[in-house]
């Protein structure tokens, strides 16, 4: 019995026909495989999901730092929200809302007569009290239920108060997982905030501006990569949305280029991006020393400039230096461990190469809310059949604008750097990285996590803190990859070191050695006696 | 200057609908604590699966521990034609991998909007032979997470606890929403007794596990079902916590007749001494030589420390219980409460409060239910304080105010042990002596000139 | 800048002669702490009255206890014809005024540099009926408190252990110079394997006494004269600390052929797992599931928590077999030492605090015995630690170097609490690692910028 | 049976002999009493006495600040007398040795072979290490037995390290309590240190230079007469020695009054000042709101000067207005309140005006190591018979200095002074303060302390730490005066209100009312269970 046989003995008829998709060996590198994915969980699957407002609200919109995002619902779901994501936010005039959560707290007798009121009031507190650049709301489940009308709400205020309002119906039970709520509020933020400012396009030739999209400055990760990019000489317009705010969204379109580091969460404003801008964008990585490399000498041969390509391998090389030793001792420690990983949307991809950097290989990997092209590649997306719970969330096109298009990139130049394997408007997915009887698990649950660790016996798991305790209890050293553990930044050169130190620790500390009581494996009547008798 | 909570203003205004920074939670999550505290219960949370996950996760990064539960994993569907079938697939598919003894649903503000009756439900479902299925509703836009802990307590005496002719002769302890450190020491007095008692629920065995390189999805602690059988011929009902308790124990005495005594948590002095009295007058046993000697070295300790706590002012948020219980401590050492805020919406708090309050004189502390820590920032700025207790949520404003900070309640996710160790009976009124002692005291040594640094203290 | 301890170079110059701050006390003080462990016991300090002054004093910091002892209150006439006369007006004063069942005679540097033969000076004294007067010698200019601490106790056994053909099968426990409160836990570990032990000396009971409003001058704990009678008839003795109870296993074996086996204290995972296994081996009794279940739980919380404390570089000060076992417990934890630094004259302390960091790989720790604050304080300023472990004379130090600190050993004279709570066991080793942990977590909190405050960690 | 009786009634034969003279009870204010006083201690009670160094070293020269105070001799000693008086100090320019504790640590072959060569080599490390104003040596115990000497080191050590080093042969044996200690070390300073600096007297007719003698500023007492002292328009030229520095005593032969606060301790100094430089002392004392204005109205008179008198009283009222309010909280509180204080040298006399001042009555007192003059006044000093003990240590007499005196005081003033009660050269002693059925007892013990509280029952108890923790399991508060309970300062105006407060927090604090279970008053049976039920 193969592994993913073996994880798939246990279950019976519903749910062995379900699972059975979700779960593939991957026996030889670049043999395409399919998975099934971004469908609806099994109910009683202990999952690692959440919902489409922690999607909407807990991703993508809440490390906006100059905005107000109200929850509109009952207090759970504002409070879950509030400060543990560690996107990172540093507004330099002191207007950070980061540290807050606001709601509107509905009652009982809100639910039976309706919120709109208490909403609208909870707007006119938040403006007068705290005078935000936005307000977004964001509706939870019982909203859609009993018809509140936000978009209303958020139509009237903005009118009242003189102040951006934007209202985000990301009620949990839509779709099948966050992965609906970063559609909503991609949805959202390209509707109203991404290039409202209309400023023009720079028309001198040689600009490098660019935003980096689907990065939330997850223990400052965000920072490291605008360090870096600063370095070599790129300005970069809008982080969307780690420690970003509405303010730059709304110059966003003023970019060059358009980097995509989470594909999963963002893709669509990438997308829509290049169709009403132009802005072509590449998916890049910054987690993990070679794909910091290369991700740094696409992007400059993307511009194509010679300073920029000198000044990139010039920061390179000082960056090399700086970890130069480090890296050196992490590599002797950790050469030959193989790791699990199962997050959200790409890190369970990216993190693989950090891990190989250190000579760690990655046997078993899974994403929470991934779509196929995130495992495949973006070439299945035509294939992808739409089933009832993704159709009903809004799809919006978008038209070109004529004022603020961008200068399209050569055709020839485009081709040759696809050619090159540059991911221009693509992402490979996951699987083209693995192989070799590693196995992959689509919205892996608490079973097949156990299931996997027996099997495998990887010698550290990376997931989040719902398995965590439980991989931890079965001996298996766990860290978190959706906050890193509460330390980072893991990005670009410095953070691979981080995460590499962070690893090594956790594998060597040396509980491990102790878990098993002596007495439990030599009787205490053999015990020594300590080393010295004073008789 | 930029600092920590800059955007908070020290002007109070009213504010009639917008909760900022809140001090409370919603019911599921404490249903499924309370869910936590029985042996092999699978806790299942009936709604979206984001729900499930944000519980989890809020328990786990609390208890540094698993807590397991399953979701009905409502769509969109489901919101439509009724959460019946997921929660029909959910059960069977509980039963056949995760094989616990005992499902234990709550509801989610979703399922209680949409009108799904769980007792019809659960009525339909084909429960494996031997297997039980409970539920109870927690609609998350009423009360709180404490409330949500005294509904799971009271789903499952309405479920399982048995009116009984005869009295089983033992004693019923509700702990409260407290920690498996609490538990264990409660549970440690009523040994030292020598007293037969059920703890509903216990968490300690279930929260605070071993690790040993075998994972138990079911640990060996928490209340058995048979105990919870029992709970319905027990002799009487020590329902410790006076709002966090009530429900339970009016289900008890309504289900099988079985008569409560509201206590406060065990926090402090006094209010130990009224459970132990209260376990001896219904068990007839005597407080034992141990407990007194520790009530003695905690007084001796109270008394040899004294100057460091008088006239303190204190500000405390949490959980209703908790804060009443750490006031009355804190009272107790001489300190002066200046707010006591808690996020759950109940006004019997503040009249326990007040009552409390005025007992020691204490005339200008604002007590408030239905309060968010926002608020108590802006108090704080107003009228600073000597020391804030509370949960992680209030790192924030002890940074920006500057102000020592000791922490106690829930949740706490930024530290670790908190969970292992009691604050109630006189053993965990000596921890938080030391607590608040250490943190007094190394702020006096923080802030004093190297000249006024002492060596003795 | 002004700064605390100013006046202290970072230049190391070699020191023959002048000790600076110093990290040891004298004799005297540790064979009135042993004394104070025994039931109805008169400590006696045979010598000018200062010394039993300051020795009462520091007892009383520590433990905020009252530190009972007389003086045999030297004059100078006496330094000229000896103590003999003072000592029999002070037996007679006691016995007539303070009638406790025996008396224990500690020398000071003033009778042993007289040379004032106590065997002799006893012999000849007129003591009641059925009470009892022993002694030993301390002089203050040989080794530490530590030693005197064993001398005492080797002073008891010598006049009172009585050697038995038969054993009575009970195992004597020396717990070694700590705390009651960690005498109690060793004591709760023993009792819940059901093991017959005596405790010698046993301060729990006497040095950590409730309040009453009736004082006792004896309390009802310590170790009984008859207990000391019958170690002379224990199956075994467990030595805890490897260089404090070597003094009273030699003894108790010379006297009354009773083996010994020298074990460190239990401070940490691997010590009281030998500890327990030591019990068992020689009781015969299994360890229990209790104490099995906080092994566990600690290691649940070292893994949990192990990223706080890896590769923190640390400095611990304190009584060499206290250090040895707090640096056991910090390297368990993943922690590196850099300096273990003891007062106590005793290369053996070298010798096995370099055995230890060899097991772990440790290179580039200064170990030394016979050191003293002074150095300590200079090599940190050479090359800094994360975190600080000793008594409350290292305050000081943390101050002048930002330094976290953690108060573990002796004497803690500006703090509450401590002495009540155990360092040993597995129990103790949760409290040291919420203790490390909170200080290293706070710091971390405190240095963080706004931005990087985290709320969970 | 009274209370005297009462107490030595357990006492037989010798003891009773011994201790019936200690003790006094005072019937009526004004009536003279003779009590047995500063003689050895019956050896076996367990009395709060220390010794000769501890005077010496502990009390009077620990305190200077610019000083290397080496400890010669074992360990204990010196380590004991580290950081524990709280006499605080602050050195501006940082050279402050108060934190630091030096000592020979005497090892056994030092003791058999002698310990000189390694004083004189600690003296060279330390002057090496230190760079001081001064070296001072103390010596312990074994010192004197075995021969070391300390003079003729320091002589050497003074000559080659071209540093004042000055030898005090304090042990611990000598003399009957703490008391020989003050004289070894006054006898010294003023040998060697008082007035070397040999500059002139200002000439100028009005100069407003005090000395304070016998202030060790416990908790900061010093800094805040100094503050008050200063305010009025006085110079301090030194303090003997709280906060004290070598290099101030080396000019305090310029201050034209010497104010003494402890007079026990520090008296041989002040007669010795007048004799050689022909200063004035008047003893003072600024523990009490009432006593530190009849002190601050005394020195004016003394110096009869309007400006300063004017001050004096504006002064006066100004600190009075500043603790009005709480004065009259903690007077309301405190009133009708009792008393104990086992104290050292003058502290149970000075202590029972600032009680008074907030109207609790001093019931009990008793004197450590105090002198018959510090109870009768100085009087009876003629008629004090030394014994043996007092009679080996050390009388100095110290001749006229023609070229430092100062100008006499006007023998007309004088006598119009002392007819005014200004206690100039005089000390009235306790006494005379006391009566009512109060009692006083000397070099009190643990029995006898034991006792009064139970025959008096006083509210609070003033002691030190060895009989705090006692005193308290008995049910009584218990504060020390001599450490202020780490808190302080106590003297002059605030200070009364900072002293009050923590007597009244000690006294009110609620741990008090909760002693006894209530279940050993009432039984658990008839106990209520709680206030509410939900059945």
């Amino acid at each position: 019995m193969d592994a993913r046989e073996a994880v798939l003995d246990k279950y019976s008829g519903r749910v062995f026909k379900n699972r059975k998709d979700h779960i593939v060996e991957l026996d030889e590198a670049g043999v395409p495989k399919e998975i099934a994915s971004n469908s609806r969980s099994v109910p009683g699957l202990m999952i690692n999901r959440g919902c489409c407002y922690a999607g909407c609200k807990g991703v993508v919109l809440g490390p906006l730092r100059d905005t107000v995002v109200i929850t509109h619902g009952p207090i759970g779901c504002g409070y879950y929200t509030w400060g543990t994501r560690r996107n990172k936010a540093d507004a330099p005039d002191g207007r950070n809302f980061i540290q807050y959560s606001f709601s509107t707290d509905m009652q009982e007798t809100d639910i039976v007569f309706g919120g709109m009121k208490k909403l609208h009031q909870a707007i006119k507190e938040a403006v007068e009290i705290f005078q935000p650049k936005a307000v977004m709301i964001c509706s939870t489940c019982p909203i859609g239920l009993i018809g509140d009308d936000i978009n209303a709400v958020a139509a009237t205020a903005e009118k009242e108060f003189g102040i951006t309002c934007i209202a985000y119906s990301c009620e949990g039970y839509k779709g099948v997982s966050q992965s609906a709520g970063h559609h909503i509020a991609n949805n959202g933020l390209m509707k109203r905030v991404i290039g409202s400012a209309k400023d023009e396009i720079p028309k001198e030739k040689k600009t490098f501006r660019l935003n980096i999209l689907g990065e939330y400055n997850i223990g400052g990760d965000g920072w490291e990569q605008e360090r870096i990019l600063k370095k070599i000489g790129y300005e970069v317009v809008a982080v969307l949305t780690g420690d970003g705010s509405y303010e730059a969204l709304t110059h966003a379109h003023t970019a060059n280029l358009n980097l995509v580091q989470c594909h999963r969460s963002i893709n669509y404003i990438a997308e829509m991006m290049k169709t009403k801008y132009n802005i072509d964008w590449i998916k890049v990585n910054f987690i993990g020393i070679d794909e910091t490399i290369r991700t740094l000498r696409e992007i400059a041969d993307y511009f194509d400039d010679e300073t920029i390509k000198k000044r990139t391998e010039e920061v390179i090389a000082e960056e090399l230096e700086e970890i130069a030793e480090e890296r050196e001792f992490y590599r002797n420690k950790l050469t030959g461990k193989t790791a699990g990983i199962f997050v959200g949307g790409s890190r369970s991809h990216h993190y693989q190469h950090l891990l190989m950097d250190f000579g760690v290989k990655t046997v078993i990997a899974g994403y929470e809310f991934a779509h196929r092209d995130d495992y495949e590649g973006r070439e299945v997306i035509p294939d992808i059949k739409l089933d009832a719970d993704s159709k009903n969330i809004e799809q919006i096109t978008v038209e070109p604008d004529q004022q603020l298009f961008h200068v399209a990139l050569d055709k020839a130049r485009f081709d040759e750097l696809r050619k090159k394997n540059v991911e221009l408007e693509y992402y490979k997915g996951m699987f083209k990285d693995m192989g070799d009887g590693t196995i992959t698990i689509d919205d892996f649950n608490h079973y097949e996590t156990e299931k996997v660790l027996e099997i495998f016996k990887p010698d550290i798991f990376y997931s989040g803190i719902k398995d965590k305790y439980m991989i931890m209890k079965k001996g298996v050293p766990s860290n978190q990859l959706h906050s890193y553990d509460y330390s980072g930044p893991y990005a670009c050169f410095k953070g691979s070191i981080t995460f590499a130190r962070n690893t090594y620790l956790s594998i060597s500390t040396p509980a491990w050695n102790m878990m098993t009581p002596p007495w439990r494996t030599k009787s205490t009547l053999e015990g020594t006696l300590g080393d010295e008798n004073y008789a | 200057m930029k600092i920590m909570l800059d955007m908070t203003p020290k002007t109070i205004t009213e504010r009639k609908s917008l909760r900022v920074n809140p001090a409370k939670t919603c019911q599921p999550v404490g249903a499924m604590y309370a869910a936590l505290g029985v042996h092999r219960c699978m806790p299942h949370s009936h709604g979206s699966q984001g729900c499930c996950s944000y519980h989890r996760t809020f328990l786990s990064r609390h208890f540094k521990e698993p807590a397991i539960a399953t979701t009905s994993s409502f769509s969109e569907g489901a919101c439509v034609f009724g959460g019946g079938s997921n929660l029909k697939k959910a059960v069977k598919n509980i039963f056949d991998i995760y094989n616990p003894d005992i499902i234990a649903v709550h509801t989610t503000c979703l399922s209680e909007t949409i009108g799904d009756d769980l007792n019809a439900l659960i009525r339909e479902l084909e429960i494996p032979q031997g297997k039980l299925v409970i539920h109870t509703n927690t609609p998350s836009y009423k009360g709180s997470h404490v409330t949500g802990f005294g509904n799971m307590m009271a789903g499952f005496i309405n479920y399982l606890s048995e009116k009984s002719a005869v009295s089983n002769g033992k004693i019923g302890i509700f702990p409260g929403f407290v920690n498996p450190g609490d538990m264990h020491e409660l549970k440690r007095m009523a040994k030292s007794m020598g007293v037969k008692y059920i703890m509903f629920p216990d968490t300690d065995g279930t929260m605070n596990t071993p690790i040993t390189g075998d994972y138990q999805m079911y640990p060996k602690g928490g209340t058995t079902i048979d105990e919870i059988r029992q709970l319905g011929g027990a002799k009487h009902i020590l329902a410790l916590g006076e709002l966090t308790s009530m429900i339970p124990a009016m289900e008890i005495k309504k289900k099988c007749d079985v008569d409560s005594t509201a206590l406060p948590y065990p926090i402090g002095v006094e209010a130990t001494d009224k459970f132990l009295m209260s376990l001896s007058k219904l068990s007839g046993k005597a407080i034992t030589e141990e407990l007194e000697e520790e009530r003695g070295q905690l007084l001796d300790i109270m008394v040899d420390s004294h100057a460091y706590y008088g006239d303190k002012r204190v500000a405390i948020s949490g959980d209703p219980d908790t804060v009443l219980g750490l006031a009355a401590f804190c009272l107790e050492l001489g300190m002066k409460p200046k707010y006591m805020l808690t996020g759950t919406p109940d006004e019997k708090f503040t009249k326990l409060a007040k009552e409390m309050l005025l007992k020691y004189g204490v005339t200008d502390c604002i007590a408030k239910a239905n309060a968010d820590l926002f608020e108590l920032h802006q108090l704080m700025k107003n009228e600073a304080v000597d020391l804030l207790i509370g949960g992680t949520h209030c790192k924030q404003i002890a940074k920006a105010e500057d102000v020592p900070f000791v922490r106690a309640g829930f949740p706490i996710m930024d530290r670790y042990v908190h969970s292992y160790m009691p604050l109630v009976g006189y053993r965990g009124a000596m921890r938080l002596a030391e607590l608040m002692g250490n943190a007094l005291m190394d702020r006096q040594d923080r802030d004093a000139e190297d000249k006024d640094l002492e060596m003795v203290m």
